[in-house]
């Protein structure tokens, strides 16, 4: 157990070591000129406008909170599914009304009107 | 192998680090960045304390599961609050939100 | 079972480094870091050819013949293009945190990468069997996710920001169905580890699930950010999303890693659906596994090339509303259908009756959720129609 | 043997790094200015606690914890930033006026605690051994749901999501006609 994670640390590792090789490599052997058009904000062409910075909507936060809520789910619903086999028709009563509770969620989201991305 | 001690005596550095970060921040999203680290330093002692008594009780990994849901609907509920609240008063600093002070 | 860190060729090298009076855990972790590097070095290869296959499926899916002049077939191509990216100027934007600017795409790469390390090759080949192999899918994808979030704040760019948002509110969105669509095999095969899954693939679960494979085919393809689902590409809005700031190797890694992370998805298709490499004589002649497996993951990886160069871009209230006005309800009432189905079926696992029950309950189930969708789109329809008289008396 | 503990060494260097990282991450989590690289501070750290949990053998709370930290929560709070800011970069000094307060009871918890810790014997108790058979996610996966065990806080773990997808929602729903 513990020798399978220092293997996927070992190449955790290697895996960002290569990606960073292959940026460093680009940047050595690349030329460097900077100049303040070169260096300004892609805009279509246009001359930036305002701060670079803009307002959100609070629907980004909505999306994020329902999927937090059943990401949640899922750590519960994954030792759920593995034992299902052993457990049998308990479990699975179970589990339904685990989902079924969670769906009220978002059944009670969707009417509110809160689904809507406009 | 590690010492049990070593993995306590880190969750209570983080304890007392995220203490200090609800205790002295200002911004309200700070303090509850301050809170994720206490409630991660309670997590790493759970699963330690599991490991360290008797494996074959699984308990200490169920409570880490359980805190695991409670510190999402913190999150959560605590964030949606401070949007509500800079949506009303325009502001995320917790001094100025002195609405209930009085 | 052997592993790819631990096999007669590894303990042989390994054997090798302690000959030479290496102490033998040092030579163990030096074995197992040659064989990632090893592995590692192939996947970027692979990643080199699925720039050029990628073109050429482009070129015929339009009528052209792709990269044609360098060498044969073009295939020399690609490695121009590397050649150019690496000597292509390195420009920080105004105003770019670089730090961050410059581990995202290192993060999007290793994300991809992260996913080699628990790939079935074939029965004896294969990374590390980890026995919670599908939400270690799951995890490694969130990297994915935040490196996007990374590379969209740190360009200092309001349209990369934009871009990055609504990439990241997608991703998160079909992340639901994915994991609903993954915890099927995992029902089925009543474990995590993707080796077990590919184990109990008695028969393909592409025959006893058919539903969780294509609930599974949409979630992946929008979690890839590919057509369909590519919103961030959207030129004529977005320009091109996290990575308009970005250019030379580290674009290149952007888009490497995308090519890659596609093929990824092709082969965990494969292992979770089309049962991994197993086929005849697969068990006995490792080699025979890989073989079949290399051909699903392609056929996988070109079922999404086939459905990004086929569909049109979907606007984002649209995919917003596909995902948790349908997806999501449907996936968990599939979820709990297939679960209970598979609990009442438990006395037949094995047996012939067991396929054919899961077989037609989905297929049952999948015929009633078109049909409740039939029936809705009806009386839609008929309000649209009943409005439209109006507007004729206009012409 | 002696294999073994040369093995067990390379986890306690695995320790040392990964405790100072988080130490220093969580420290740069509550002083840093700008939020969103706190933030991303925060999710070093919580990779540590992975790394943590990995090395005492719990790999499923070790996924959860990338899983459901860093993919949601983390995001999550990046979200919020994003929509409680007007302008890159915080304004103003980020610790209130009391923060070397703060800071002394920090340190008399951290000190406190430690004090503790030290005079309880369990303390260099060795972890058990485990088998090689032994499967801490079927365990964990059988006890979380049969009737003997946590059945209760299992499904109660789904009232409160549910509580807290309402409550959270609700307050964050700009109705329409505001602002």
């Amino acid at each position: 157990m513990q020798t399978e994670w220092m293997y996927i640390g070992l190449f955790l590792v290697v895996g960002a070591l290569i990606p960073a090789a292959a940026i460093i490599v680009a940047a050595i052997l690349s030329p460097r000129k900077p100049n303040p058009i070169k260096e300004s904000t892609y805009e279509c062409g246009i001359e930036t406008v305002g701060e670079n910075w803009v307002q959100f909507k609070a629907q980004y936060y909505i999306f994020a909170l329902i999927f937090l809520v059943f990401d949640v789910e899922t750590v519960f619903l994954f030792p759920w599914a593995v034992s299902l086999n052993q457990l049998g028709m308990f479990a699975v009563v179970e589990g339904i009304i685990f989902i079924g509770i969670l769906m009220a969620g978002l059944v009670y989201a969707w009417r509110k009107g809160m689904l809507e991305w406009v | 192998m590690i010492p049990l001690s070593w993995y306590l005596i880190l969750s209570a550095a983080l304890f007392a680090i995220g203490l200090f970060g609800v205790l002295s921040r200002k911004n309200a999203i700070a303090i509850l960045l301050g809170i994720e680290l206490m409630l991660n330093a309670v997590n790493i002692n759970l699963v330690s304390f599991w490991r360290y008594n008797d494996p074959t009780r699984i308990d200490g990994q169920v409570f880490a599961v359980i805190v695991f849901a409670v510190a999402a609907a913190e999150v959560a509920v605590g964030l949606a609050l401070v949007i509500s609240v800079y949506r009303r008063r325009n502001t995320v600093v917790a001094d100025e939100i002195d609405l209930m002070k009085w | 079972m052997d592993s790819f860190f631990s096999n007669p060729v590894t303990d042989w090298l390994s054997g090798v480094f302690t000959g030479w009076g290496m102490n033998p855990d040092a030579a163990h972790v030096l074995t197992a870091f040659i064989a990632i590097l090893l592995l590692i070095t192939v996947v970027m290869v692979l990643d080199i050819f699925l720039v050029w296959t990628e073109r050429k499926i482009v070129a015929r899916f339009q009528d052209r013949i792709g990269p044609n002049r360098l060498g044969p077939f073009g295939l020399i191509q690609p490695f121009a293009d590397i050649i150019k990216l690496i000597i292509k100027e390195n420009i920080y934007p105004k105003g770019v945190d670089k730090i961050v600017y410059n581990l995202a795409p290192v993060i999007m790469m290793m994300s991809v990468l992260l996913l080699w390390a628990v790939f079935p090759l074939s029965p004896i080949l294969f990374g590390v069997d980890l026995n919670v192999g599908v939400l270690y899918l799951i995890g490694v994808g969130s990297l994915g996710t935040l490196s996007i979030i990374m590379a969209g704040w740190s360009s200092n760019n309001k349209y990369a920001l934009l871009g990055a948002f609504r990439q990241v509110a997608v991703m998160i969105s079909y992340e639901i169905p994915m994991v609903v669509a993954l915890l099927i095999p995992t029902i089925l095969s009543g474990s995590m580890g993707i080796n077990d899954i590919v184990w109990a693939q008695d028969v393909w679960y592409i025959v006893l699930v058919p539903l969780g494979f294509i609930l599974f085919l949409i979630s992946a393809t929008a979690e890839l950010g590919r057509a369909p689902f590519d919103l961030t590409e959207a030129e004529s809005e977005l320009i091109a999303g996290h990575h308009i700031e970005y250019s030379g190797m580290k674009f290149g890694l952007f888009y490497a890693s995308e090519l890659l992370h596609t093929f990824t998805f092709g082969g965990f298709i494969a292992a979770f659906f089309f049962g991994g490499w197993r086929g005849p004589g697969a068990e006995t002649y490792p080699i025979l596994g890989l073989f079949y497996f290399l051909i699903k993951a392609t056929i996988g990886y070109w079922l999404f090339g086939w459905i990004k160069y086929t569909l049109p871009r979907i606007r984002i209230d649209k995919m917003m509303d596909l995902n948790w006005k349908f997806l999501v309800p449907f996936s968990f009432a599939l979820l709990v259908f297939v679960a209970l189905t598979n609990a009442l079926l438990a006395d037949f696992v094995g047996s012939w009756i067991y396929w054919v029950g899961m077989l037609l309950s989905n297929l049952l189930f999948g015929w009633v959720t078109m049909e409740i969708l039939r029936r809705r789109a009806r009386g839609e329809r008929e309000k649209v129609e009943g409005v439209q008289p109006v507007a004729e008396g206009g012409h | 043997m002696e294999c073994r503990e040369k093995i067990m060494t390379a986890m306690q260097i695995i320790f040392g790094i990964t405790a100072a990282v988080m130490v220093g991450s969580a420290i740069m989590v509550v002083t840093t200015k700008n939020l969103i690289h706190a933030a991303l501070w925060l999710i070093v750290t919580l990779f540590g606690a992975a790394v943590l949990f990995a090395t005492l053998n719990a790999g499923f709370i070790a996924v959860i914890q990338v899983v459901v930290y860093i993919g949601a929560i983390a995001i999550l709070f990046i979200f919020a930033i994003m929509l409680t800011r007007r302008e890159k970069g915080d304004t103003g000094p980020g610790l209130n006026r009391g923060w070397w307060l703060s800071a002394v009871i920090a340190v008399v918890v951290f000190g406190g605690l430690t004090w503790l810790l030290q005079g309880w014997d369990g303390l260099s108790k060795a972890a058990p051994a485990l088998g090689p058979s032994f499967d801490s996610v079927g365990l964990l996966a059988e006890t979380l749901v049969s009737p003997e065990a946590f059945v209760l806080p299992f499904e109660v773990a789904s009232v409160l999501l549910l509580a807290a997808l309402v409550g959270a929602v609700y307050i964050a729903f700009q109705r329409k006609g505001e602002e």
